[in-house]
């Protein structure tokens, strides 16, 4: 493993080029996050429908290209999703991201484990596990409706 | 791990004093260091060095990770709950310094009580002292007894419906009276009152379980734990971290800095302000090591042995009087020449090799009580021997006779 | 001392990265450590030690003089009048929080204003923040200009009749400007405002001279100037330390211990409460000897010359962009790149043995002025070498490759 | 040198039974004094008369046989000298007592020298120079009327 392995083209795209970037409309949920030790920050904005599905999401942030990569392809990868098979998509990379070899979840297509398999490369970056993981933490958080901005020096 | 032969783990044993074998006797001052962890420390200044937490580069991220590691090791040592409850300072002294100024801040008002021991060290006592100047607080002193004891009792008739924190020492570094530390917790959360332990004393000849003992805070001296100068610890459960503000203020220890307001970082890091001594914390690891691997039962065991047969040698000599005869007693002998002063006995027997203390050791209150000026203190480590004893005897001796007394 | 070839006098050179030779440049955040300073702790944990002061025995002796000799050691190197004027912390921070406290307790009351300046670290900030928050003062920030200076002009600006105190740093660890300490003091002092400035990252790098510089209090980093961690040195100037309270309180800081009250010790030992970092005080000495061999001259001489080349190399390199531009620089290079956060950065050039660091550097107020969440920074100690500024470029532009910035 | 020769008979002798212990009764000069590291106390009382000779003085304290025996020396010997004499022997006392082999002062008769340079020992024990001192420093104070107790610490 080295940094040009690290830094995969999916990850350089996703970091300049931020997918959802900005505030959608009709949001009805939200959480911010921060990591204190570099300074990232992402703040999430959900519309969940009746139903509990997301409707649309977006993140407003700034960060390293593997927190931003990070936050870009979870909002993509989660719309339209409903909200237990998220959290159950959240447990299964985090776990991947710290110990596991492989993702487990079999909901997830060919495509998305591709991209969330780019992250993977972090884990031999113990600094940078909480860059890939805050957009994640964060998005829970909104789920769970928590009021307090979180800080991810305390998970992980 | 051999106990009878621990000597030979501490390099400063190799060298001698006024040409003659060093026979340490002064461990409650400080400890000597076993080499694993002088090695320690030369390994990582010369090998691995950098300040730890915020870079990201290969020895920041190795030194992060020993730093932490070391915070491991004293949770699992001293069975705290949660290692964000492990608070590195620069010493015990700090640490307590740390608790009366924060539960100061936010706890004590105008005639509030403190309640303490004669036999506490002075840095159980200027710190509180502090917060009667500034806040008008009051301190109680439970009575020592006559075998230098502090008894559940003498603390129960100093409770009043004021007290708001009762702090005492483990084990007396002048009488050697280990403390009824768990009754008297008991009695105070009875009573709604927390409880801080100076465990300076207890720390390297006790068994440490924060569970058991349930205290809110512990004081500890790495230093006098075969750890390093310049380091010491604050157990506190979280509640109390968490609900206490910041004692200094400085980087690492902030969550958000603006010009008009500032948060605080999470535990432990609220109260790690500033570089810590990173050297020191993760050489402190090796002290928890060697410590586990002799295993503090066996510890316990030898120095027993040494201060029954240390209290027999010297009760037994002529003119030497114990100070404090307590029935529950650890590694420290005290004790008075007639005729002689502490000083005077010390100055002689450091010619033999034999260093002691001689002073108040930091309790001027407890020898007030006692009618002295000064004592003179042997106090033991892990390493020391009967032999050590039987050479303090002789020495003493010796003074006896420069002195004409019998 | 050859400067040349300094480096073969830091043990930790000889050791990988990576595989890479070690290009440090976080110097700032500590420096490395000279052999004789790891071998001087070494040497008296294996074959001196002893806590100092209190005991009259022949190890006590020893380390008590050892420890004197290191403090009229620095009274010297930064020209003290008193060797009484330097009191032992355990880090800047603790120094800072010391004169935030003690004067804040003796001479600052609602409405009272200090001034500090966006350059400060945050240990210069929250101290001063605790006392807002319990007493109600103000702080008032000095502007930094365009290019990362303040100047005597942006001082005078924020200077009121409520003013108290002016609290600034000597160098600043994110610009690298110098400020004109000097020049300051005598502005505050021709207002009868005392100073404390942040010698931090001043200390290692300039020459210091109490009587010349004239300030109330300068706050040092010893773990910054190739000596030990936990180790700090705050000078005060004699009139300061006799007239304001004692910071911590406990053993050895103390004259008469009586159960209604206290009289504290002469200085320094009415700042020095507890054991202290004994080992690291006593090997600091061989850091200011190991200065004093090269020469403050020849070391300033030096990292000129590293720091223009740094800025000309830099400044050459497309997308990468200096932060702050000051007239009068010292040691500190900090940096972006178009379109690559400062973590990103730092990881990619880890990977090359380069140890820069990443983030706001304690330094929120700043970055945040500065519109900047993080920058990326490479600072330098007396060590560092025309080479290691080419590996750092050659570094970046990998790091360019990388992203596909031009 | 060994701590048989550093405490000598004299020494043992006047630290044992001091000379002058107690308060004199008509004194008009006092001073405290006090060493912190070790306890040591020591409080003068002197009786000056119209031309500046000492016509009684004495002490009272606690300290270990080095402190109490200079105490006990110093009072015998001043009594009934003059104050500017009195300046001068301290002031020889202490040189000698600190870097110098021998004393100076003329004054002085064999008997007296003989017995301070008996304290001349504690040269080769540093931590225990204040102890010899203590006395002395205090009885400067006495006589220029220093109102706070002198703190040995801050001397020598
Ligand atoms: C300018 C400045 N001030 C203060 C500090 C804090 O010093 P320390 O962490 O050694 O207490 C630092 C270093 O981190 C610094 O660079
Ligand atoms: C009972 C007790 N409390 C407190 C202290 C102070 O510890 P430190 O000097 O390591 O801060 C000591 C040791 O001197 C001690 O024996």
């Amino acid at each position: 493993m080295n940094t040009k392995e690290l830094y995969q083209e999916i990850i350089l795209d996703h970091g300049k080029n931020p997918r959802n970037l900005g505030k959608t409309e009709n949001y009805n949920k939200e959480a911010k996050g921060h990591n204190p030790l570099c300074g990232d920050k992402v703040h999430i904005f959900l519309e969940l429908d009746e139903n509990k599905k997301i409707k649309d999401i977006s993140f407003e942030g700034s960060g390293c290209a593997i927190s931003m990569a990070s936050a870009s392809i979870l909002t993509d990868l989660i719309k339209g999703k409903e909200e237990n098979e998220i959290k159950e998509i959240v447990r299964d990379f985090l776990e991947m991201i710290k110990t596991k070899e492989n993702l487990e979840n079999k909901s997830l297509t060919e495509d998305d484990i591709t991209k969330l398999m780019c992250l993977s490369g972090v884990k031999q970056y113990p600094m940078r596990v909480k860059c890939a993981t805050l957009a994640w933490h964060t998005l829970t958080s909104a789920i769970e409706n928590k009021k307090e901005e979180i800080n991810i020096e305390e998970l992980d | 791990m051999n106990i009878d032969n621990i000597k030979s783990q501490f390099p400063i044993f190799s060298n001698k004093v006024h040409n003659n074998d060093l026979v340490y006797l002064d461990s409650a001052n400080s400890s000597q260091k076993p080499l694993v962890v002088i090695d320690r420390i030369y390994d990582f200044y010369t090998k691995e060095f950098s300040n730890v937490g915020r870079s990201v580069h290969y020895l920041a991220v190795a030194a992060t990770n020993f730093y932490e590691n070391t915070r491991t090791s004293v949770q699992k040592y001293i069975n705290a709950k949660d290692k964000n409850e492990i608070v590195f300072t620069k010493g015990a002294t700090e640490a307590m310094n740390l608790v009366a100024n924060t539960f100061g801040q936010k706890y004590l008002k105008e005639g509030d009580e403190v309640l303490l021991t004669e036999l506490e060290h002075h840095s159980n006592y200027v710190p509180w002292h502090f917060l009667r100047k500034t806040k008008g607080i009051k301190i109680e002193f439970a009575e020592v007894n006559s075998d230098g004891e502090i008894t559940i009792e003498s603390i129960e008739k100093k409770i009043t419906k004021k007290t708001k924190l009762i702090a005492f020492t483990h084990l007396s570094n002048v009488t050697g009276a280990i403390l009824p530390v768990k009754e008297i917790t008991e009695l105070a959360h009875s009573k709604g009152i927390p409880v801080l332990i100076d465990g300076c004393q207890g720390a390297p000849h006790l068994k440490l379980d924060m569970q058991d003992l349930d205290c809110d805070f512990y004081a500890i001296s790495c230093h006098k734990m075969y750890g390093p100068t310049g380091l010491g610890i604050l157990y506190a459960k979280k509640k109390w971290l968490e609900e206490l503000p910041p004692y200094q203020g400085g980087g690492g220890m902030i969550g958000q800095v603006k010009k008009n307001d500032i948060s605080y970082g999470d535990l432990p890091n609220k109260y790690e302000a500033g570089t810590m001594a990173t050297a020191q914390v993760i050489a402190f690891d090796e002290s928890i090591k060697f410590l586990n691997k002799i295993g503090i039962e066996n510890i316990i065991k030898h120095e027993k042995e040494l201060i029954d047969y240390g209290q027999e040698v010297l009760k037994k000599n002529n003119s030497v009087k114990l100070v404090g005869n307590p029935k529950n007693k650890g590694a420290v002998l005290s004790f008075t020449i007639e005729g002689i002063h502490p000083h005077d006995i010390a100055t002689i027997l450091d010619e033999d090799g034999v260093a002691i203390r001689a002073g108040h050791h930091c309790c001027q209150i407890l020898h007030d009580k006692l009618g002295l000026p000064a004592t003179a203190r042997a106090s033991l480590g892990v390493y020391n021997t009967k032999e050590d004893i039987d050479k303090l005897n002789a020495s003493i001796n010796k003074c006896k006779k420069i002195f004409n007394t019998k």
